[in-house]
């Protein structure tokens, strides 16, 4: 019976979890239910991954009412990738947030920063899950209320301005949005995906469709902080608390990739639409952009979570740039991307929190030496580095193989160059952080510095070795990608 | 704020049943005539915070304390998904009001209508606590502003 | 409504902006139950005109009363403004045309709810069963905004002054 | 009458979108940006509830009176809207507040220079 119920399980076990953190308040109590929550959550993607690939598409009609009069969850192997990825990466910074938090976070407010964690998990699983457009945006808007409210928490007071401009970014994006779904309801009279996606096709030259996919590219762009609307990213980044970053840098700019894939191959899938628009050309230029124009940014960085924002930047650059082959290794390279650089960017983010936790700055001058006192932390850093570059044995070497094999199948040589490019851009930027962290004498400050707690040092080191890991064995990433990304194609939904 | 007008006093005391009646009329004729939880709520929480603006935020708080209005924000949604879990556990889909009541038609106006009372719990006490939260920080502006005026004043 | 909003756009007194800001909402309502959303009318005049004009009055009583005049001149911005309005107008001039049942969105499954809103629901008002019952999934959603929202103003305002002191001494070393 | 009624909806749409567009990406005040913030997500109202309407219909309330009813759907959607998009104001004035107390000031270009500073 549970089975299924999974689809509706997988987002209202959180949503439940987050208003009984906001009565009990209590930080460690809320901070209990957030991991019995988010593990929960996990282990319901998991199972609907494999239901997905036992039984096929899982549509779940909430509320008993069958699509579209009602609302659809609608699950399909796209999805539950991107919901076990978003679920998985949550997972691990639970256990990591609690002792975080505490250097970060007053003692009343932490039942609320739990609150605010489990409703933007609920946000962002409820988007990706949902196979209806305007529940797109209502969970959308769940998410990032709450993200701008972590960010706000941040200690620095800078945190405050960062989230108010994410405010302001993040609204005009949804309210792109809403336009596009708009306009796409006035011309079929559903909201349903599936049945827009079965609509659309027949009405494809007309032109508020054209505008409605504009409006939407626009809008998503906004989310996803595709360059050059990426503005409102490194300060949110930098300044919100390092749990809170790790979790943002790990799975929110992914969900609204996942609604580029979702309303470009699906909605307006039928027989190549999205070739037939300047979209693709429009979005690998932006995306080569993307590549370098941040990496660049990234190496003058004097603040290290700012470096790595930017890096963020750079890497969505990559993973739009595979959208913009549209082929299958383009999207397997591109879904490949989005579950490894989760994972290596929240592990970034999470041993830099530890950083953070022992020294209490964020300079990178600050932390010259600091390989020697806090050996474990660096290594992860360094490892994880090397897998954002892209070096053969960690997962970020498996992505950027299918993007170039994707460039390949094109015939686009120079394209393979700038993706090898891009890489030493980062080389560079992963170079200076590892030569100030090792090649430099320790300040007193650094010297007499302790190794990071375990609770907060071992979730780090989970992602590492999950990022060496996936660079060897492949099933559960490239596996799984390899299916969603050929059902894209069919636009099979 | 205003605490020395008599007339604005008195118009209030008369209004407020008035609005607080007029917030349950559009609560529970919502399914007949325009309205429902969200609109009620705001006009329930309008109600106190009439209140609150003409006798003073610590009279409002006396009336609804703002332990009650946090516990009240996440109840409401509590009922909501609650309700939703009910039929769930009913057997149907999550949301599916039709086992709640004997016949479908009854679980689903029944569901309708507990559902909108979870709205109105949240709705309200979300206003109350907005309210609370952006006065308190007035109260305490003027405070500290007074607190300048007259250390001014004095030198 | 076209007036007052060039009105916001000239005014420099943000309490005129407020003002003019509310008087937009209650036009804003007007219209809309002359387009028959009496619901959605009943919302706009007691959220845009009632609450958020209270709580922007309330921050105004916090924070200084003038704009201060833009620096640059906003070019870059203007184009911004002028593509979404270039784009708008391209995509509705084609949309179906006003006011007609036979419209595409109008078809499909809006009829589905007035004919069969009241046997399955005992609820007259279509609205409140499509936004309670067939579609009750965005509205629990909903709940959660406001939920989320709540909480937030009470994370940020709650905590009184005391975190401004260790700011102070955060700004020479974090920069 | 029809046709001129229509283009006028989605005249005054448009300008609404565009002004309210223009305020929160031309102006430097915090305060002013949201109010305009808000103008552009209430033009978006008109947008889904224009549409909707049937000439003739009447609100979506049954009746045994009417027999013609106009589009309940956008209504529905654009209650959530609106709740979306005060809960957004309301957050965004919080922030505004707290911006205020440590700052001084809620002008964009002052904050700019502010924190280039430090």
């Amino acid at each position: 019976m549970i089975a299924a119920h999974l689809p509706a399980l997988q987002v209202v076990v959180p949503l439940l979890a987050a208003p009984l953190c906001a009565i009990l308040r209590q930080g460690t109590i809320a901070w209990l239910i957030a991991l019995v929550a988010n593990w929960c959550a996990f282990v319901i993607s998991i199972a609907l991954v494999l239901q997905v690939r036992e039984l096929g598409i899982i549509s779940y009609e909430l509320g008993g009412w069958a699509p579209p009069i009602g609302i659809e969850y609608r699950v399909d192997l796209v999805n539950a990738f991107v919901l076990m990825v978003v679920s998985g990466v949550g997972a691990v910074i639970i256990p990591y947030a609690r002792k975080s938090i505490e250097s970060e976070i007053p003692r009343a407010q932490r039942g609320w920063f739990y609150t605010m964690y489990l409703l933007c998990l609920t946000g962002l699983l409820g988007v990706t899950i949902t196979g209806d457009a305007f529940n797109i945006f209502v969970f959308l808007e769940i998410s990032s209320l709450s993200s701008y409210v972590m960010i706000a928490m941040g200690r620095d007071r800078r945190a405050l301005t960062a989230s108010y401009r994410y405010l302001i970014m993040g609204t005009i994006g949804a309210t792109f949005i809403v336009i596009g779904i708009g306009l796409l309801w006035a011309m079929t009279g559903t909201l349903n995906l599936n049945d827009l996606a079965d609509r659309v096709p027949a009405i494809e030259e007309a032109r508020p469709v054209l505008a409605a996919l504009a409006f939407l590219t626009v809008g998503i762009s906004l989310k996803l902080a595709l360059f050059p609307l990426h503005l409102w990213l490194p300060n949110a980044y930098a300044y919100a608390p390092s749990a809170a970053s790790a979790f943002l840098a790990g799975t929110a700019t992914k969900v609204a990739i996942y609604l580029f894939f979702r309303f470009f191959f699906t909605v307006f899938g039928g027989e190549g639409f999205f070739d037939s628009t300047p979209l693709p050309e429009i979005i690998m230029v932006l995306s080569i952009v993307a590549m370098f124009a941040p990496g660049v940014v990234a190496i003058f960085q004097s603040n290290i979570k700012r470096l790595f924002a930017y890096s963020s930047v750079a890497q969505i650059g990559f993973i739009t740039l595979g959208i913009s082959l549209a082929s299958e290794p383009g999207l397997t390279g591109a879904l490949v991307h989005i579950a490894n650089h989760a994972i290596m960017k929240a592990g970034l983010f999470m041993l830099i929190g530890c950083i953070v936790f022992r020294l209490g700055s964020m300079r990178l001058e600050d932390m010259a030496g600091i390989g020697r006192t806090m050996p474990f932390t660096m290594a992860g850093i360094v490892v994880l580095g090397l897998g954002l570059l892209g070096a053969p044995a960690t997962a970020g070497f498996i992505s950027k193989w299918y993007l170039a094999e994707a460039a390949l199948l094109q015939g686009l040589w120079w394209l393979v160059g700038l993706i090898l490019l891009g890489s030493v851009v980062s080389m560079i930027y992963v170079g200076r952080v590892v030569e100030i962290a090792y090649f430099r004498e320790p300040s007193e400050k650094v010297a007499g510095l302790k190794e990071a707690p375990l609770s907060m040092l071992i979730p780090g080191w989970v992602l590492v070795i999950a990022t060496i890991y996936f660079g060897l064995d492949t099933t559960w990433t490239v596996g799984i990608a390899q299916d969603a990304a050929a059902s894209l194609l069919s636009a099979l939904y | 704020m205003m605490r020395d007008t008599i007339i604005l006093r008195v118009v209030v005391k008369l209004l407020l049943p008035a609005i607080l009646i007029f917030a349950l009329y559009v609560q529970f004729h919502g399914d007949y005539g325009p309205g429902g939880g969200f609109q009620a709520g705001v006009a329930a929480a309008a109600a106190i915070i009439l209140y609150g603006m003409i006798f003073g935020i610590p009279a409002a708080k006396q009336v609804v304390p703002p332990s009650v209005v946090f516990v009240m924000i996440p109840l409401g949604v509590l009922i909501y998904a609650g309700t939703g879990v009910a039929g769930l556990l009913l057997g149907d889909n999550f949301l599916d009001y039709s086992p709640l009541g004997s016949k479908p038609v009854y679980g689903q106006h029944l569901g309708i209508l507990i559902v909108e009372f979870g709205v109105l719990v949240t709705v309200s006490s979300t206003m109350l606590a907005i309210f609370y939260a952006f006065g308190g920080r007035a109260d305490e502006a003027d405070a500290a502003e007074e607190a300048r005026k007259d250390g001014e004043g004095g030198s | 409504m076209v007036v007052t909003v060039i009105g916001i756009i000239r005014a420099h007194n943000l309490f005129a902006v407020v003002m003019l800001g509310g008087v937009y909402s209650f036009l804003m309502a007007t219209v809309l139950v002359i387009l028959d959303a009496v619901d959605v009318s009943m919302t706009e005049a007691a959220v845009g005109a009632g609450i958020s004009s209270v709580l922007l009055l309330a921050v105004l009583h916090l924070v200084r009363m003038r704009e201060a005049p833009l620096r640059h001149t906003p070019v870059i911005p203007m184009i911004v403004c002028l593509l979404t309005g270039g784009a708008l107008v391209y995509g509705t001039v084609d949309l179906p045309p006003f006011g007609e049942a036979g419209g595409p969105q109008n078809q499909h499954v809006a009829p589905y709810y007035i004919e069969n809103a009241e046997h399955e629901t005992h609820s007259p008002n279509i609205v409140t069963a499509v936004l309670a019952s067939y579609r009750g999934y965005d509205t629990l959603g909903e709940v959660t905004v406001i939920f989320t929202a709540g909480i937030g103003v009470l994370v940020l305002l709650a905590a009184r002054r005391r975190r401004e002191d260790d700011e102070d001494e955060q700004k020479g070393g974090a920069a | 009458m029809s046709t001129i009624l229509a283009d006028l909806n989605y005249w005054v749409t448009v300008f609404l979108l565009v002004g309210g567009l223009y305020i929160v990406v031309a102006h430097g005040n915090m305060i002013k940006k949201l109010v305009g913030l808000s103008i552009f997500q209430t033009s978006v109202y008109l947008l889904f509830i224009s549409p909707g309407k049937i000439l003739g219909g009447t609100a979506p309330i049954l009746d045994d009176k009417y027999t013609l009813y106009s589009n309940p759907l956008p209504h529905v959607l654009i209650l959530t809207a609106i709740v979306v998009g005060v809960a957004t104001i309301a957050l965004g004035l919080a922030l505004v507040v707290r911006i205020h107390e440590s700052y001084g000031t809620i002008e964009d270009d002052d904050l700019t220079d502010l924190e280039s500073d430090t």
